[in-house]
């Protein structure tokens, strides 16, 4: 059992992106397309400090990630050993619920293949070596290992301190994404790249209107007829008895 | 109706008799298996060197039966480990891009309107040798000129010294760090190095000036950079007129009027004299002409400064006062990219004294030396008469040959054949105009490259080289570096088409040549087989071993039993330079006032793009991909009062009248109002790259005023001046007064909560910062 | 108002009620009792596996331990979705077939029905909910072969059924734009939830509702007391009574005026090209087939014979002239039900002759023409039409000389057919 | 019946011309059973209009000779060569990348030679075709002395009739008796 996460140190970043390309190397992502990216924010001022930092970002792997309900077949799945969310492309269908509901952006749907593609942690690597983005990391930025494991580097990296999540009071899937670094540059990449709970019109429809019609409207024919025939049986009619 | 016996069966029948004559069968390309078991499943990991840029980082190509899947860096490289940036990632690109240069081609239409037509090898060299003996018996070996760039081209510059001439320009000596290599020789006896020889993991203060690293991409030195600032926490000063990303990481950020650093230099050095913050011991031991420094600046006071640089005084003397604290461990950054304002050499020679009086030279956290073993290889002698300089060296007497120098000789007559290799002359030398005036007065021109760039365009002769994953090189000696190393440059897969390597095109023009004591190895493997010899190892052994070998290395004073001998003329660090007095040039570095932009216009400054090497990875699918097109930062204030806003696209007029390509605008406070700045090596003129043709604005085009510097001839660029133009109407910047600044960082609060996590998180132990 | 539809009723006697119950009529045919019970099969499996697939939290309607089955049976959840677009395939396919085979003789009638909606059907909606939900005693206004309930949830199959099909085919194929199957899959969720509303009425009539408990086994074996129908589809007994229900023999079909069945020959010929690359041809199904049965006896001398040989390879049947042929076979059959011909083994003759000369001059015919096309490299579909229609010259010269030889022939032996 | 390998011949002349290549231009005009009407221009104009069409061209290479130019596939190369060892060859020598055109043409010739006309016909539908008419597409918009284009229509009308044979199972793989 183990539950993978990342450290990204912001202030060691220098915004090179390395990681975009190492990642696009090994998956093969079509051409403008990326599992991973780093947004540059700035210069800008942040309160009275002056801010350049760049949004490296991914799948955060939440803990309760607002993906996984909204794919209508549960294509994406948290796995319960590595705490990775993968994707099984038999079910995917390609309608993009999921990337809707990511309030991250991490997910894409692709041209080619037609189905979402999303970073797994490098999960066929894992286990021999790091992910790619990690290893080619020029200044080691990025930390990845089992959060569970109290005496891994990057749970002692994370209890270092100044260590944040890219979240709000209203928007909190719980990323296993932390980020260290000046307390202004994660002002800056909330204020630029705020986490949006963002649904898709049809999800909607779907979860607030359809599915309490449906469960109410099943449950109503199923009382309904339940009635009509205790009705007619106590009524005692017989068969093609006729009033007129 | 049936399949009737068609006219096409009846002949295709009569034609049996016949049998296949004269049909090359192509049986060497396809090798027979049982099925489903061709070729090795297993990924081959094959050690070589990137060569996206320059810099040479370790590399490991991971290969399947004869084809590379990816690239990753080397864990045996001492410098950058498993580390590269992103465009040794996308190196796999460039190796299979369809645009690629593949067969030597000969030019049978007009210069600039190529018509080509392929040709083998034999008849391309045989082509070059007669030329280049014609015009020897001509009109001498020196008709021959040579402008390149990049490791591969060395053994050319060595057959062509062989051969007799030694115009030879090296852009990266006048266009990048030629002034600071002449300033470090002038200094210290030895250049700067390539890495930049600073021991800055053990470094307490940190001066950067003007150099963007983070955004100038060099992996080791990025990574031991970052590791000092962050991991060991060492004290940062940054002197950069824009807040570039490594200011933000800095602890002071002095945003300085462009063209005064020397002016900031000069007062630290006399405020550390003054208040004897300086190292008395080493300067006594190890300098020279340390009074008549002290004479010189003893007028450069901080008040003074705090008016020419526009940096708050406080902020100087706070500096002043860290650095005299912190010495010896003291890196003063010596920058890469130096020729900025016209006075350039002198700047880094100031850098250079400044360092020395804190005796931050052979000391741990300072300057450290080379170590340098001696190779055997295959010699190719410099056979070169003399050295009376092809180009006027009264006025810059430290000058190499500078491209400059060799348009000018070739406009009037005196060269008749250029050979240009791996370098995008049209790209990287200002006034391009002036080039392809040279270039149509030539008879004769060759250029080797991997992908068609401008200069192709105009040569009668193009010769594919092989990219640097299919090719053997010299072997790679980094002297410069506390570990040094041997490192060699191996094919990870088999070159494709018929390109070649640099010492197959050189061995064989030399045999035309009839040199017959330059390359006389058959092959490069012999080559490095020799050079290896030299220390016990031969190109088998190395490549299980990881392709590095690594030596002992001296780079500190202490290493030298302390009685170390500086290979200046004075045997010391010459503060006061005898070299320079000799040549009648400043031997202490004076502030010389730059022109300031006139009112309403900006200055244009320029720097790297981190995903980028110039104009050479334009055409790179991924990287353009990343980074399509440069955008010009201009200062908020002032791009208020003009109506710009940000994202809108812009022109941009130079003072001469030239006009640019559209440029998106990037609003920011992070730069000053009389500056703007952008990415170089975008908007490539050569309709040859697919994909970055036209795309971002191609600056060089609107550098056209370059002032040569007096000391050895480097073009300094930044000093041209912008005007904006939206919609046809030119805007003019407005004139905003810029009180004196600097910016200290705020220590962070220690947070032991993180903010939004749910988690409680455990107290803060010392960490051991990973290397 | 309700009191005057009670007039229509013919009053019965309580004897002619019960002579009435004993005798049957027939309500519904055998395609249509095939397709209904079909249908049951693919929804059955289809709302199982489809219910089955939805198990995120914010769309699940069914219960988990429901869910849980299905996948347990099924193994892998990959397989649920698979077998959910196999069998939505091929219910597409068998509906497409049936409309177009089916158009004139059950789909267009039954539609034509279901869509005509009148008073009577409203009035017997109005007076249903009135005796079911007010518990009012009502009499139902006359019904025809569908009562309103029916035709209102065979308006909303006919409607839906196509929807489900297309948002389904996007769904399963990722067509077009990730936007477009966002929207499809709730298109296709409501479109079945309507349909299943009607469905749990149409159950429940049909198994719990003891008065159409009749109706059912109609839809089994297709007959329903007279009785029955008198009391629920009074319009469609009266109409079975007075012969009025059969299609008043519907107008004999006019055959295809010549030139219409050109265009349509002319259309055949285009999509064989388009589809299979070559033209129409049938020489070769029967040469083909001649070098099979020879092939069978002696493939050795077959296989060397100068001429059969080229057709031998592997599998001189394995042609796509070889299925042409047994199409145009199977399509004639086809084509003979849809017109009025009947099927019967005749002779055609010209008067003057007998039926042993027939069959003679057709056996010296055939030979002639046998040769003649061999020769020829094509018979008259292959040299004329696709020959024809590519601009050979052959083809055409062809054409031209079997109109000459044509009238030439009908010159000399017009006597045999006067 | 002895049957010539076309394709061979296609790979000679869709490589750089030659005196030795171009004398078998006859052999193709015989194949595709149709005579070019336009002169052969010199082997000099030959040599530059291929450089120009195929090689290294001003402003860009018009046509390059390789599938991964004009089909958006993810990872084309690991495609091609598993189906290259799925049927049991593997590339020796990589001079050119496995998408090249002449390779594509020589793994065809080999199938065609081991009478593999199940992998010959799922090569041709699934890979070669596709791309290869893009391609004569392209080199119909850029070539102006009309000999490669007259090539490569003629190489693609053969093919695709060669589609049609492999589909007839004319010539089909198993030798059963029927």
């Amino acid at each position: 059992m183990a539950k993978y996460g990342m450290v990204i140190d912001l202030d060691r970043c220098v915004g090179c992106q390395a990681c975009m390309v190492a990642c696009k190397a090994q998956w093969q992502t079509p051409e403008d397309y990326f599992r991973t990216w780093v947004k540059h924010i700035g210069p800008v001022q942040i309160k009275d400090e002056m801010v350049f930092t760049s949004y490296v970002g991914q799948c955060n792997h939440c803990d309760n990630p607002p993906c996984v309900p909204a794919c209508p077949t549960q294509a994406t799945f948290k796995d319960t050993e590595t705490g990775i969310v993968l994707v099984d492309y038999d079910l995917c269908i390609g309608c993009g619920y999921c990337v809707e509901a990511c309030p991250y952006g991490a997910r894409f749907i692709n041209p080619v293949t037609k189905k979402v593609e999303k970073c797994d942690f490098c999960y066929p690597r894992l286990g021999e070596e790091d992910p790619a983005c990690v290893k080619t990391c020029i200044v080691s930025a990025k930390v990845f290992g089992d959060l569970e494991n109290k005496d891994s580097y990057i749970s002692k990296k994370i209890s270092e301190g100044n260590t944040y999540i890219i979240a709000t009071k209203e928007v909190n899937p719980g990323p296993n994404v932390y980020y260290k670094g000046r307390r202004s540059k994660i002002e800056a990449i909330i204020k630029n790249y705020p986490p949006e709970k963002k649904d898709t019109l049809p999800a909607k429809i779907w979860s607030n209107v359809l599915r309490p019609f449906v469960i109410l409207g099943a449950g109503a024919t199923f009382i309904g007829s339940l009635v009509a025939f205790l009705f007619q049986i106590n009524q005692g009619e017989k068969e093609g008895e006729d009033e007129e | 109706m049936g399949k009737p016996i068609s006219r096409r069966e009846f002949f295709k029948r009569s034609l049996l008799g016949a049998g296949a004559i004269g049909v090359t069968d192509y049986s060497y390309v396809f090798k027979k298996f049982p099925p489903g078991k061709a070729g090795r499943e297993d990924v081959e990991l094959i050690p070589s060197i990137c060569e996206m840029c320059f810099w040479k980082c370790g590399i490991i190509g991971k290969v399947k039966n004869g084809r590379l899947l990816k690239i990753e860096g080397n864990p045996r490289n001492p410098h950058n480990g498993e580390k590269i940036c992103a465009r040794g990632n996308s190196g796999i690109m460039q190796l299979y891009d369809p645009d690629r240069l593949k067969y030597p081609l000969l030019n049978v239409g007009k210069r600039g309107e190529p018509k080509w037509k392929r040709i083998s090898w034999k008849e391309a060299l045989n082509r070059i040798a007669e030329r280049m003996l014609e015009y020897k018996k001509k009109y001498g070996a020196r008709s021959i000129a040579n402008l390149s760039h990049g490791s591969s081209s060395i053994p050319m510059r060595k057959l062509l010294k062989n051969f007799g001439t030694d115009r030879i320009a090296h852009a990266s000596f006048d266009q990048c760090r030629g002034n600071r290599d002449v300033a470090f020789e002038l200094t210290f006896g030895m250049g700067a190095g390539s890495p930049e020889r600073v021991d800055l993991i053990n470094a307490k203060a940190i001066l950067l000036i003007g150099s963007h690293i983070g955004e100038n991409v060099h992996t080791s030195l990025v990574k031991e950079f970052i590791e000092a600032v962050e991991g060991r926490k060492a004290k940062l000063v940054t002197v950069d007129p824009r807040f570039s990303m490594i200011a933000g990481k800095s602890d002071y950020w002095l945003p300085i009027k462009p063209g005064t650093d020397t002016a900031l230099i000069l007062t630290l050095i006399n405020y550390i004299i003054q208040h004897n913050l300086y190292d008395r011991e080493f300067v006594n031991n190890y300098t020279y002409g340390f009074d008549k420094l002290k004479e010189e600046v003893k007028n450069y006071t901080p008040e003074w400064a705090e008016k020419i640089t526009e940096i708050k005084k406080e902020i100087i003397i706070e500096i002043a006062e860290l650095f005299g604290r912190s010495k010896p461990a003291v890196t003063i950054f010596p920058g890469r990219q130096s020729t900025w304002y016209g006075n350039d050499t002198q700047r880094v020679r100031a850098l250079a004294i400044l360092a020395s009086i804190l005796g931050a030279v052979g000391r741990r956290g300072g300057y450290f030396f080379p170590t340098k073993i001696k190779l055997k290889g295959c010699p190719c002698p410099n056979k070169i008469e003399g050295e009376d300089f092809l180009c006027d060296t009264s006025e810059y007497p430290f000058m190499e040959t500078t491209t400059e120098c060799i348009r000018e000789a070739t406009l009037n007559d005196e060269v008749k054949m250029w050979i240009v290799y791996g370098s995008n002359i049209i790209h990287n030398t200002p006034n391009p105009q002036k080039t392809i005036k040279a270039i149509n007065k030539l008879d004769f021109m060759v250029v080797v490259d991997i992908k068609p760039t401008e200069p192709s365009l105009y040569a009668d002769i193009v010769l594919p080289e092989a990219t640097y994953l299919e090719r053997y090189d010299i072997p790679f000696m980094v002297a410069d570096s506390r570990t040094p190393f041997i490192q060699i440059r191996r094919p990870v897969v088999q070159p494709l088409y018929e390109s070649k390597d640099p010492f197959y095109i050189v061995s064989e023009l030399s045999k035309r040549l009839g040199l017959k004591d330059c390359f006389p190895c058959e092959t490069m493997e012999d080559y490095l087989n020799l050079a290896l010899s030299s220390i016990g190892t031969n190109l088998r052994k190395l490549e299980k071993e990881g392709g590095v070998y690594r030596y002992e290395g001296k780079p500190f004073l202490d290493d030298f039993g302390g009685n170390y001998r500086f290979p200046t003329p004075t045997g010391k660090i010459e503060l006061y330079s005898t070299k320079l007095s000799l040549n009648d040039k400043d031997p202490i570095p004076k502030y010389e006032p730059v022109e300031d932009p006139p009112k309403g216009w900006a200055r244009l400054s320029y720097g790297r793009s981190p995903v980028h090497t110039f104009s050479r990875t334009e055409n790179n699918k991924w990287l353009h991909a990343l980074n399509p097109e440069n955008d010009l930062w201009i200062n908020e204030e002032a791009a208020k009062s003009m109506g710009l806003k940000d994202g809108e696209y812009v022109r941009l007029k130079n003072q001469d009248g030239v006009v640019s390509d559209p440029v998106k605008l990037k609003v920011t406070p992070g730069i000053r109002p009389d500056m703007v700045h952008t990415y170089h090596g975008f908007g490539s003129q050569s309709p040859f790259l697919r994909l970055a043709y036209k795309k971002g604005m191609f600056e060089n085009a609107l550098i056209t005023k370059i002032v040569l510097d007096p000391i050895m001839g480097g073009m300094a660029k930044r000093i041209n001046f912008v005007k904006i133009i939206k919609d046809g109407k030119e805007i003019d910047f407005p004139v905003i007064k810029q009180k004196p600044s600097g910016f200290k960082k705020k220590p962070e609060k220690e947070i032991k909560i993180k903010l939004t996590a749910p988690l409680p998180v455990g107290g803060h132990e010392e960490e051991e910062g990973g290397c | 108002m309700r009191n005057e539809i009670l007039e229509k009723y013919l009053p019965l006697t309580p004897e002619e009620k019960e002579e009435l119950k004993k005798k049957r009529i027939k309500k519904h045919h055998v395609a249509t009792i095939f397709l209904h019970w079909f249908n049951m099969l693919v929804w059955l499996t289809e709302l199982i596996t489809g219910a089955a697939l939805i198990i995120s939290s914010n769309y699940i309607f069914v219960p988990r331990f429901f869910t849980k089955l299905v996948s347990d049976i099924y193994g892998t959840r990959g397989n649920i979705i698979r077998t959910h677009i196999f069998v939505g395939v091929v219910w597409a396919i068998v509906l497409i077939l049936y409309a177009l085979f089916g158009w004139r003789r059950y789909l267009k009638p039954t539609l034509k029905e279901i869509f005509g909606i009148t008073k009577d059907d409203i009035g017997w909606l109005v007076s249903k909910f009135e005796e079911v939900a007010l518990g009012k005693k009502v009499h139902y206004p006359p019904q025809d072969s569908y009562n309103g309930g029916q035709k209102l949830f065979a308006i909303v199959v006919a409607l839906m059924v196509p929807v489900i099909i297309i948002t389904g085919f996007i769904m399963a194929f990722h067509l077009l734009t990730p936007a477009l199957i966002r929207w499809a899959i709730i298109i296709h969720f409501i479109a079945v939830g309507l349909v299943v509303m009607g469905l749990s009425v149409h159950i429940y009539m049909a198994l719990l509702y003891p008065p159409e408990q009749e109706g059912l086994f109609g839809m089994i074996h297709g007959y329903i007391s007279e009785y029955f129908a008198y009391h629920h589809h009074y319009k469609f007994w009266r109409k079975k009574k007075k012969g009025l229900d059969k299609p008043a023999e519907l107008p004999p079909k006019k055959d295809l005026s010549p030139i219409k069945a050109g265009i349509f020959l002319g259309v055949v010929l285009f999509f064989s090209f388009y589809l299979t690359g070559f033209g129409l041809g049938s020489s070769g199904f029967v040469q083909r087939t001649l070098v099979a049965i020879f092939g069978a006896f002696a493939p050795e001398s077959v296989k060397n014979h100068p001429y059969m040989g080229h057709y031998w390879g592997v599998y001189p049947l394995w042609n796509f002239l070889v299925f042409m042929g047994f199409g145009v076979i199977i399509g004639t059959l086809f084509a003979m039900f849809l017109s009025n011909h009947k099927f019967r083994f005749r002779i055609e003759k010209g008067d003057k002759i007998s039926d042993i000369q027939r069959l003679i001059y057709a056996v010296i015919g055939g030979i002639i023409v046998g040769f003649a096309t061999r020769i020829a490299g094509g018979c008259t579909s292959s040299m004329a039409l696709s020959g024809g229609s590519v601009f050979s010259p052959g083809g055409w010269l062809f054409m031209i000389f079997l109109f000459v030889g044509g009238y030439l022939g009908a010159f000399f032996f017009r006597r045999l057919w006067k | 019946m002895e049957k010539i390998n076309f394709y061979l011949i296609f790979a000679n002349l869709l490589d750089y011309p030659d005196e030795k290549k171009l004398s078998l231009f006859e052999r193709f005009e015989n194949i595709v059973g149709l005579h070019y009407t336009g002169e052969i221009p010199p082997l000099e104009n030959l040599e530059i209009e291929y450089t120009k069409l195929f090689v290294n061209a001003h402003p860009y290479l018009p046509a390059p000779p390789f599938a991964s130019v004009y089909l958006n596939s993810e990872n084309l190369y690991d495609e091609i060569e598993s189906f290259y060892q799925s049927v049991g060859y593997g590339i020796e020598t990589r001079e050119f990348p496995p998408d090249y055109l002449i390779y594509e043409l020589v793994f065809l010739s080999n199938l065609f030679n081991d009478e593999n006309y199940k992998a010959e016909r799922k090569f041709l539908i699934s890979h070669f075709l596709p791309w290869f008419e893009k391609f004569v597409k392209k080199v119909k918009e850029n070539d102006e002395t009309g000999f490669y284009s007259f090539i490569c229509e003629k190489i693609n009308i053969f093919l695709n009739n060669r589609l049609k044979e492999l589909k007839d199972g004319e010539t089909n793989l198993q030798k059963r008796v029927f």
